[in-house]
């Protein structure tokens, strides 16, 4: 059990790391707000969720566990509600996301103002 | 096996720094610092296994909670005023 | 850690030089509040760095602990960091009633506004 | 390892501080600022300083974010890039001053003990003597929290009082007269529905939380300046939510106005008590037969006490502000 318990931890916490490394490169690279906000949330919620999964099973304690899901779901409660909260707003705000444009490139869709 | 996931909590704190200091839209300083809030809470979570007394796990849990209340607050302060009415509308409101 | 030495003190004197040039040379009362805020945490650091015991923990007593780190000075910053947003907040509120007197919180143009009158 | 995370945190604390300074977008700026607390907070918890990075989380990168966001919101977003030939001089002259103190203050370093001595000036006076004897003194484990309210509790009074007058200030400096016209509300955040549902469920917990960190001081890090951050932010997530005239019918002005002073008033209530038993002002000792037991009750109400005042301060001092900038929204 234990020794199953810690291997499952240590894949985990080593895929969580991985996905926080690949979310941030997303949200450095890519083109626009929304798809840096898709790279960023996503990857956060799973990462997130899986690191603290990886420290659960190693928790000495059960009050450290107790914190630990604590911990978790205030995370996943908060996290994707303020990321919707943001898409939303930059959406309300007028922030076009980028389009195909009729040449393939892609390009902020600034004619259809409003109405979405 | 701490210190590998510290080291890539770090990177992504590094890289999540520069979207928010890079911008270019307000929105993407909000979503950086998001994620930079996010990852706080990790990087305490994960140091105080590493440090060996991780009974400490509250730090990380005002953490998450002040990310979510400073994200509301932006959203509550700017949301609704357009982004550039205010840029420097204050020097012609003169009496 | 005996390469750290002084490390920590230098970066306080950076972090403390780089409030002291906002305060001096920003124009904006409200970016020089936050330099000021820079260069209390900056002194927060100090404090803290000076407090730790390579190898000590937290001052929270348990059994098999024995070398602690120095909770003196986390009880003077912990004060001074809730007076720090007290003050803050003082300050701010005399940059609001600036901006409602003046209609601006530029430095010069309160200046020149105060020439003017 | 730990010093590796320790060099990286303070770099990026140095990094952040040069993009506020290089930053001319206010807003960005408050963005960098919050990210700096963070940083400062994390790094606190690596200095083993748990209760200092609890506060430095709640206050410097929560409550003064969302006061800086208040103020801008009234003042505006961009710092004026005005060009001024005439002033060109001040940057130069700036730098040149900060650059020669700077490289004074580092010449003044090479007489600092080196860090994490445990032989340092300040690790042997008066500190051994804490935490030596403050378990059979005091009697709970966490010794900043038994240094904080009872060995200096002193000089935790005066920290009170000052923030106390600090609210009092806010309140002299842009309290809102016309309050009793309700203001029409703009229906700020109305849209958001996920957002008032899920934070209609946080709230408990988090008051739930600051409760917990409240009384669970003795025994880890918390105690009455976190637990009253915190709870004072469910009411002001409530507010951003719901509305400042919502807020205002839970919490009444007036209420936390008195509170304010209450908790003030049984820190000093307090003192009083021990001098009436044949002490002197805040010394614990003599609030019940048993010294030990004193000083846990001392501790217990004192902590209270700090954390009435913190929280109803901080309520004030937020609920002025967005009253005054709903107030400059208006037109009139």
């Amino acid at each position: 059990m234990s020794i199953v318990a810690t291997y499952l931890s240590w894949a985990l916490l080593v895929l969580g790391g991985l996905l926080c490394i690949s979310g941030s490169v997303g949200l450095l690279r890519f083109p626009d707000f929304y798809t840096r906000m898709h790279a960023a949330s996503v990857t956060d919620t799973l990462a997130t969720g899986m690191i603290l999964v990886g420290l659960m099973l190693q928790a000495p304690t059960w009050i450290v566990l107790a914190k630990l899901i604590m911990i978790l779901v205030f995370v996943l409660l908060t996290g994707p509600t303020a990321g919707h909260a943001l898409a939303k707003a930059a959406l309300h705000s007028g922030l076009k996301p980028l389009l195909p444009g009729k040449s393939g490139v892609l390009e902020a869709d600034n004619k259809s103002s409003g109405g979405i | 096996m701490f210190t590998a996931v510290t080291i890539a909590v770090l990177v992504a704190m590094a890289l999540a720094l520069f979207r928010a200091y890079a911008g270019p839209t307000l929105y993407d300083r909000i979503l950086a610092v998001n994620v930079f809030g996010t990852k706080t809470v990790l990087l305490i979570a994960i140091v105080g296994f590493l440090m060996g007394r991780p009974e400490f796990l509250d730090i990380a849990m005002v953490y998450a909670l002040m990310n979510f209340i400073t994200v509301i607050g932006i959203l509550h302060f700017f949301e609704y005023s357009a982004p550039g009415k205010s840029a420097n509308s204050e020097t012609v409101k003169d009496q | 850690m005996e390469f750290l030495g002084l490390f920590n003190y230098w970066v306080v004197i950076v972090l403390m030089m780089i409030g002291f040039y906002i305060v001096i040379c920003s124009n904006n009362l409200i970016k020089k509040l936050i330099g000021l805020t820079i260069f209390q945490t900056s002194v927060f650091i100090m404090y803290i760095s000076m407090g730790k015991i390579t190898g000590g923990t937290a001052p929270v007593l348990a059994d098999g602990i024995t070398l602690y780190s120095n909770p003196l000075t986390h009880v003077l910053i912990l004060t001074a960091i809730v007076v720090g947003i007290a003050t803050t907040a003082l300050g701010l509120a005399i940059v609001v009633r600036i901006h409602e007197g003046y209609g601006t919180v530029e430095e010069d143009e309160i200046h020149a506004r105060d020439k003017q009158a | 390892m730990e010093s590796f995370v320790h060099v990286v945190i303070l770099s990026m604390l140095v990094t952040t501080a040069i993009a506020i300074v290089r930053v001319k977008d206010l807003f960005a700026v408050t963005m960098l600022a919050g990210i700096y607390g963070l940083l400062s907070a994390s790094f606190f918890v690596l200095m083993d300083a748990h209760d200092v990075a609890f506060t430095e989380a709640a206050v410097g990168a929560g409550i003064s974010t969302l006061l800086i966001l208040t103020t801008l919101s009234m003042t505006g977003r961009f710092e004026k890039a005005s060009v001024k030939p005439q002033t060109d001089y001040r940057p130069v002259l700036a730098l040149v001053l900060v650059t020669v103190t700077g490289a004074l203050l580092i010449y003044g370093t090479q007489d600092m003990p080196g860090f994490g001595t445990a032989d340092a000036p300040a690790q042997t006076h008066v500190v051994p003597r804490y935490l030596n004897d403050s378990a059979t003194e005091i009697g709970i484990p966490n010794v900043v929290a038994s240094i904080l309210a009872s060995y200096r509790g002193y000089d935790t009074f005066g920290e009170v009082v000052v923030i106390f007058t600090a609210g009092i200030g806010v309140l002299a400096m842009i309290m809102s007269k016309a309050s009793s016209t309700p203001v029409v509300q703009t229906s700020l955040m109305s849209d958001h529905v996920v957002l008032r549902i899920v934070s209609k469920m946080l709230i408990p917990l988090i008051m739930m939380f600051a409760l917990y960190v409240q009384f669970h001081g003795e025994y880890g890090p918390g105690g009455g300046f976190q637990a009253g951050v915190i709870f004072a932010s469910a009411f002001i997530l409530y507010a951003m939510l719901f509305g400042l005239t919502e807020a205002r019918k839970v919490v009444n002005n007036t209420v936390v106005q008195l509170l304010s002073a209450l908790g003030v008033l049984l820190y000093a209530s307090v003192g009083v008590v021990a001098m009436i038993n044949g002490g002197s002002f805040l010394d614990y000792d003599f609030l019940s037969a048993d010294p030990v037991a004193g000083q846990m009750l001392g501790i217990l109400l004192v902590e209270l006490g700090v954390g009435i005042t913190v929280a109803s301060v901080m309520i004030i001092i937020f609920f002025t502000f967005t009253a005054r900038s709903q107030k400059a929204g208006e037109p009139d």
